[in-house]
């Protein structure tokens, strides 16, 4: 249980649960706990959600699989969604993808070999005013040219290097 | 031996030669009728039963014997085991007096080819071919059907209509022969046979016989499609054999009549008469089963309204015509 | 109430009823799928376009969705509709495969109706089709998800209605797949409504996989057997073999759905020991033979040993056709023996139920349509199960429901639960008829102040209960409660659950008669020479079966008339086959007094699966039909007292004597039957059940309960049902398990004075102190542990100190 | 009489070529069926002469196999439900591989009125005509045909086909590997 989840924050998840009306609320919450601390949510992961909420792993799956930002499989350290709307796509978003997964060496869904980067397109950011847009992480990029995926790509990657 | 008693056995040698001869004859012509047909439809038809299918006749005599005489519940019985015979019988009957042949000499005799030459032999030709009816009629009656009294109703109805221009069309032949006597009629045909000499009686009489036969196009009373079977719908086995044998034997009597009244009957060159006579007979036969391969059936007023409204009048005229001619040529 | 003009014709309709609903009363139906009369319209499958004209809403609608207002003007044959409905069918068409030919959906499937009705008849798109892995989801299900058309019918019934949390979808976009989280079992027990509710193969019975299509089963409108309730359901048989039961529609009792019980516990009739020959001293023979023997035999008991010495024992899963002609059999002659339940509780509480539940009497729909449910002394899911279904219906509108039950009372909704011994609940009784309420604990006597509270305060409650643990008294009880409770503008409606799917009807039968228990003492003290038993099994039935069966063995002539190869039937002298219920037509009574007609689907027979021995059926003709001696009870009945009966001339006799059936005659099968007329005279008081108090160290007080698919008589023989089988368990409160130091699933012995057997423990934590339960698991050690019987006297001790 | 000529009058005055066109056509039927009578009859001697029917003529009927060699037969009840005389009779049941096919098929020929409906019905080219004709027996019972019997180990007019490539049930190949399929979604794919 420790590696999906630290002992500390689960018993906390698990006395919110008790204290909630709907412990449903809590599922994606429950859930990015143990994406944070897991990196991806495993079967395991949704089961203990479950545990903790007292929902079957199928009420928990049916919202992990709903959401893309909970990846039910592994992923590298950083995952890059790239914005793929209509707003991205008409200032250019397309090259800029193609261009990653250049850099990358990666097609979409894909990590790099060295387990950094995972590529992934994603429907609207909410930054259609700084289109084209991607998010790394909770952090988002935009205003995107090949200059600044690769300043980005550099900085990320000495971080999760660190 | 006497005489009469010379007399009787040829008659009744006779007597025995025909019989053999017409049901023979009926039940070939059956097959002959079926065969002919058969090629007219580009068929074979029956050819199994023994080579080209000469055996098919017996075959059907034993089906037909073998196969199980159907009485039906309310018929009235006497009269439905008599009808077939009647129409047999009648039409057996009206060929006691067709000459078949001149007289032959035999053991000294003259022997006449003919069973009784009466001296009202047209008379009673048309008496009994009117009688035949009756087997129709009160078959029809006794099987207690809507068909078959149908059927018989209009077999009498049809023969009413017809009997008066076959009648008719015979007045002129009677003029012409000067004799009521079939062997005179015969004779009075050399060289040149009625058919040519007045075709308008032989038409009108070829025509009315058809219908007293009630060969198709005017087999009303047996209507297929309508009647079911008409008069002898009920009947089965034998007795509906009956009815059969008694059709195809009027067919050769009348075959025969128009033969002995128009044709010339025996008279012919080089072949001996009785076989001029039996390949005229045949004739006619064939020229019956060829129109029954070729027309269709008559509506019932079609029929009635040909029947009234255009032989009677076509064959009065003719006998008005006929007459005055004969008139004007003696006078 | 709206009037509307659709197609040209006028049409008025109740307030709120959608348009798709308002043109089907018009005979124009329209394709359709994610609508369901139940699960409500939600607008999804955008298939049920109609064009408004005029009104309040114009343009191309889906008419599920928009409410049939005044002056609405409708088309549905424009081509504009025409067209609509004709893309999205061939939209939802495009990835569907090629299967029809292997789908058992084929023939009945709404997919194909729809797609013809729609105007999608040759397919354009040539491109590739998305395909899904199936999941494994257990005995009853097939999953088939490359046909899914995603109108998230499954998901409405199976978590909406049915209350289901193992069955869901999952994902999105391209991918939205509906299934488990993991391959296994649907857990709830009305998972197979997923198969009625699927438009189309996507779901599928496996116990139906392969065997017949939808044009060569014969179905007929019936009832179901398996419990009280009287649920309607479509039995369907082929080849002289129950195939499948399907769900029937009901809005008085079940509504759409029905419980896998029913629907897949049709197999007592196809078991393959099934009695199918008449039988006289062991030896099969002819029925003239049998009848001629049974009569005989019992007039000669009669001249010797007069009347009295013939008793008869009808039964509640018997009609009520039967069941009188048993009756007047007895009567012509001149007999009074006759009880109609051999368990003598059940028997007592139908006849309580018949006799003073009048129009007091819940229907389903009475409570779905509740604003506040009690239910004391039941368990709905083990006992009847769509009772459970109706009441999360009303869970579902907010309405409160509050459980008195010291068994873990597990319902698919929200409930409060208070576990109170069974002794208690007279008590509770009492205390909601206005009795003290501090004769209770504090806690129990807080909650009950509350629950009080809000029957009075609700407008339609209902009180549900149950005869196993409240008894006959218990149920009289909860009728005066309820009367009480009651007001001229407010009714307070009573449900209970009785054990059968004719109780009632006997109930109405037996009037002051004498009960089993009367019969039994005569049996043993050797006045009674001979019972005769309808479609009723003593042996396992009666509340005490070693008694039974002790009083059984004094008999001179035990007969059975029975379609079940039941130990009776197997021990009786002289044995009558009978049909089963989709095998006949007949009368059913339900708990509520409802008489529901069911009738017919198959003639009985050796199923050719069993005379082909597996292989292609046997190449021969036969003059006769195999193994089709069973003739239905009602028809032997009549033949044995010499008369020759037609339903109906029984249903006219039943009428003219007892009114209150009037109407019986009248009655069509597929309809909402007709409540029984409420003009019998009260029963007499049943006697008070004592409930002794356990004495001595460590004993137990245990108390047998209903199990799902275990108990039921007819349950017992269908084989299907074998995985929802637990194996045998018995529960104790978290407190004594402590106390014993016992674990949960721990291997116990339990010992009681029917013996010691090994069981598996189950700690159940609000269990009351004192307490232990095992479900009676019919052809397990457990068989003989009666529910409504009272209680048995147990220890629960753990293996080790078995052997020590 | 008088009356008897006003018909002819009314049926001919107008057109004197009708009764013409009457009188020919009551004797010309006669040249036609003479001439008929002396042409070849179309007849067939059957049992000495026999005549090859047409691959597509309707008797016989078999129950044909895939190019793999498997039944093709999938035991979906259409040829028994086109069958107007309901002569063909089945069990379907499943294989271990998920394949549905007929645990027993049974056409009983005696009843049978080769009208071929089944084999039009049929929607994996399973059951198909031969132009087998001859094909009788005394014996009703043996004119009752297993699937034993019924089996040829050919695949008839389209030796190609495989219902279960086309099918997407993943019976032929594994689920989603037929040509004109996807692979199988996978639900738990972090793509959108």
């Amino acid at each position: 249980m420790t590696d999906l989840l630290p002992q500390n924050i689960h018993d906390a998840l698990a006395a919110k649960a008790i204290e909630h009306l709907h412990p449903r609320e809590m599922i994606i919450e429950v859930l990015r706990a143990i994406q944070d601390h897991r990196g991806w949510v495993p079967d395991e992961g949704v089961e203990l959600a479950g545990q903790i909420l007292g929902l079957t792993p199928l009420q928990i799956e049916e919202i992990a699989t709903f959401y893309d930002k909970i990846y039910r499989q592994p992923v590298g350290k950083r995952v890059i969604h790239v914005c793929d709307s209509i707003a991205c796509w008409s200032r250019g978003a397309e090259n800029l993808y193609l261009y990653l997964q250049e850099t990358l060496g990666i097609s979409p869904g894909e990590t790099t070999q060295d387990g950094t980067f995972t590529l992934l397109p994603t429907c609207c950011l909410g930054l259609c005013g700084e289109a084209p847009a991607m998010m790394i992480g909770l952090k988002a990029y935009g205003r995107l040219t090949r200059e600044r995926i690769d300043e980005i790509l550099a900085t990320e990657r000495a971080e999760a290097g660190a | 031996m006497s005489d009469f008693a010379i007399d009787i056995l040829l008659i009744l040698v006779k007597l025995g030669l025909i019989f053999a001869v017409l049901l023979t004859g009926a039940a070939y012509l059956v097959l002959a009728e079926r065969r002919v047909l058969g090629r007219i439809q580009r068929r074979y038809g029956p050819n199994r039963v023994g080579p080209f299918g000469m055996m098919q006749p017996l075959a059907d005599a034993v089906k037909l014997l073998t196969k199980e005489d159907f009485i039906p519940a309310q018929a009235d019985k006497p009269i439905f085991f008599v009808a077939p015979g009647l129409a047999a019988v009648t039409a057996l009957l009206a060929f006691a007096v067709v000459p078949f042949s001149p007289p032959i000499t035999l053991f000294g005799r003259e022997v006449p080819m003919v069973v009784c030459d009466l001296n009202i032999g047209v008379l009673y030709f048309l008496g009994l071919s009117s009688l035949a009816v009756y087997g129709i009629a009160l078959g029809g009656w006794a099987s207690n059907s809507k068909y078959a009294l149908l059927g018989g109703i209009r077999g009498l109805a049809q023969l009413i209509s017809y009997e008066l221009a076959m009648g008719l069309s015979l007045v002129p032949v009677v003029l012409m022969a000067g004799s009521f006597s079939l062997t005179d009629i015969v004779l009075a045909q050399n060289p040149v046979p009625f058919a040519l000499l007045n075709p308008v009686a032989f038409l009108v009489f070829l025509i009315s016989t058809a219908a007293e036969s009630k060969r198709i196009p005017f087999d009303i009373p047996e209507a297929e499609n309508e009647l079911v079977a008409g008069f002898h719908t009920e009947y089965s086995g034998m007795r509906f054999g009956l009815f059969f044998v008694g059709e195809y034997i009027n067919m050769m009597i009348l075959g025969s009549m128009i033969t002995v009244f128009f044709l010339g009957g025996w008279i012919g060159p080089v072949l001996p008469p009785i076989v001029w006579f039996f390949a005229k007979v045949m004739a006619v036969a064939f020229v019956f089963i060829w129109m029954r391969g070729t027309l269709p059936r008559l509506r019932y007023d079609q029929l009635m309204h040909f029947g009234w409204k255009f032989l009677i009048p076509v064959s009065l005229i003719n006998v008005i015509v006929t007459g005055a001619l004969l008139l004007w040529l003696k006078g | 109430m709206p009037i509307l003009t659709i197609d040209n014709q006028q049409i008025e309709v109740l307030k709120g009823t959608n348009v798709l609903e308002a043109a089907k009363g018009l005979g124009i139906v329209i394709p359709h799928f994610c609508y369901h009369e139940a699960l409500g319209a939600v607008g999804a499958c955008r298939l049920c376009a109609m064009n408004f004209v005029e009104g309040p809403v114009k343009g191309i609608q889906m008419a599920c969705m928009i409410e049939a207002k005044d002056e609405m003007v409708i088309t549905t044959t424009d081509q504009a509709s025409q067209e609509m409905r004709a893309r999205v069918i061939e939209w939802l068409m495009m990835y569907h495969p090629h299967d029809c030919p292997v789908c058992d959906e084929g023939g009945e499937c709404q997919l194909q109706d729809m797609t013809i009705a729609g105007g999608h008849d040759i397919r354009r798109y040539g491109g590739k089709k998305r395909t899904y892995s199936n999941q494994d989801l257990g005995p009853f299900i097939c999953h088939e998800m490359n046909r899914c058309i995603q109108c998230y019918r499954c998901v409405r019934t199976y978590q909406d209605y049915c209350g289901g949390t193992d069955f869901g979808v999952l994902g999105t976009n391209q991918r939205v797949y509906f299934g488990r989280f993991r391959d296994g079992r649907l857990e709830s027990p009305f998972s197979g409504n997923i198969v009625d509710a699927c438009p189309t193969g996507v779901f599928t019975d496996r116990t139906f996989r392969y065997r017949t299509r939808y044009w060569d089963i014969e179905e007929a409108p019936s009832v179901c057997p398996h419990c009280s309730l009287g649920c309607a359901v479509i039995p369907g048989g082929r080849f002289r073999e129950l195939q499948r039961v399907r769900g029937g529609v009901n809005k008085q009792t079940n509504g759409f759905f029905i419980c896998d019980r029913a629907r897949f516990g049709g197999g007592y009739g196809n078991h393959p020991e099934r009695p199918r020959v008449p039988r006289v001293d062991g030896a099969q023979t002819t029925w003239p033979e049998a009848l001629r023997a049974l009569r005989k035999r019992i007039t000669d008991l009669v001249a010797r040993h007069g009347p009295g010495a013939v008793a008869f024992l009808g039964s509640p899963r018997a009609s009520l056709e039967a069941n009188y002609l048993l009756d007047s059999w007895a009567a012509s002659l001149g007999s009074r023996r006759i009880a109609f339940d051999s368990h003598w509780q059940h028997d007592r509480s139908a006849r309580v139920a018949a006799g003073k539940l009048g129009p007091r009497a819940a229907s389903l729909e009475d409570i779905r349509c509740s604003d506040f449910i009690l239910m004391i002394g039941v368990d709905p899911l083990n006992e009847a199960p769509m009772l459970a279904l109706a009441v999360r219906q009303a869970v579902r509108r907010g309405v409160r429901l509050a459980v008195i039950d010291p068994r873990p009372v597990t319902l698919p909704c929200a409930a409060a639960h208070l576990p109170l011994a069974p002794e208690a609940l007279p008590d509770v009784l009492e205390a909601l008829a206005g009795g003290d309420i501090r004769r209770l604990g504090r806690r129990e006597a807080v909650l009950l102040e509350g629950i009080l509270e809000q029957l009075r305060a609700a407008e339609r409650p209902v009180l549900i209960g149950g005869p196993d643990l409240l008894g006959a008294a218990g149920i009289e009880r909860l009728l005066d409660t309820a009367r009480l409770l009651a007001s001229e503008h407010r009714p307070c409606k009573v449900m209970t659950v009785l054990a059968g799917p004719n109780s009632f009807g006997c109930g109405v039968l037996a009037r002051q008669g004498p009960d089993f228990e009367a019969i039994l003492n005569g049996m043993l003290a050797g006045e009674i020479k001979a019972l005769v038993c309808l479609e009723s099994d003593p042996m396992t039935g009666s509340s005490d079966p070693a008694r039974t069966g002790m009083a059984l063995g004094k008999l001179e002539l035990l007969a059975a008339l029975d379609y079940l190869p039941t130990a009776a039937a197997h021990h009786a002298h002289l044995f009558l086959p009978t049909t089963a219920v989709p095998e006949s037509a007949g009368v059913y009574v339900n708990n509520e007094g409802r008489m529901l007609l069911f009738s017919s689907a198959m003639d009985p027979g050796t199923p050719i699966s069993v005379s082909g021995g597996g292989d292609h059926p046997p190449r021969t003709f036969l003059p006769a039909t195999p193994g089709s001696e069973p003739r239905p009870a009602w028809a032997t009945l009549g033949h044995l007292q010499g008369r020759r009966l037609s339903l109906r001339d029984i249903r006219q006799a039943i009428e003219m004597e007892h009114p209150n059936f009037a109407g019986l005659s009248s009655l069509t099968t597929g309809g909402e039957g007709k409540r029984i007329a409420d003009i019998s005279p009260p029963p007499e008081t049943a006697p008070e059940i004592p409930f002794p108090h356990s004495e001595g160290e460590g004993t137990l007080r245990l108390y047998a309960m209903e199990d799902f698919a275990g108990s039921g008589e007819l349950a017992g023989y269908a084989s299907a049902l074998a995985p929802l089988r637990p194996t045998p368990f018995v529960m104790l409160g978290a407190l004594d398990a402590k106390q014993r130091s016992l674990s949960d699933g721990q291997q116990v012995r339990l010992r009681s004075e029917l013996g010691g057997v090994g069981v598996a423990l189950r700690v159940v934590p609000d269990l009351p102190a004192g307490i232990a339960l095992v479900p009676r698991l019919r052809g397990t050690a457990l068989e003989s542990y009666v529910p409504g019987r009272g209680h048995y006297d147990c220890q629960i001790l753990s293996e080790d100190e078995e052997k020590t | 009489m008088a009356e008897g000529i006003d018909v002819y009058k009314r049926r001919y005055g107008q057109n004197p070529k009708s009764l013409w066109r009457d009188l020919k056509g009551t004797v010309e039927p006669f040249y036609v069926t003479l001439r008929n009578m002396f042409k070849k009859p179309v007849t067939y001697q059957y049992p000495e002469e026999k005549r090859t029917p047409y691959p597509r003529y309707r008797a016989r009927i078999v129950l044909t196999r895939d190019p793999e060699g498997g039944e093709r037969c999938v035991a979906c009840y259409l040829c028994s439900a086109a069958c107007p005389v309901d002569c063909i009779s089945m069990q379907s049941s499943e294989d271990e591989n998920g394949r549905r096919y007929a645990a027993w098929f049974r056409i009983n020929f005696s009843r049978c009125i080769y009208c071929g409906l089944c084999a039009e019905a049929c929607p994996t080219l399973a059951i198909q005509m031969t132009p087998f004709y001859e094909f009788s027996g005394r014996d009703p019972l043996k004119m009752v045909y297993e699937k034993e019997d019924l089996l040829i180990a050919d695949g008839g007019k389209d030796n190609e086909y495989n219902f279960y490539k086309h099918a997407g049930i993943g019976v032929a190949n594994p689920r989603g590997g037929n040509e004109d399929e996807y692979g199988p979604v996978d639900v738990r794919s972090n793509l959108p």
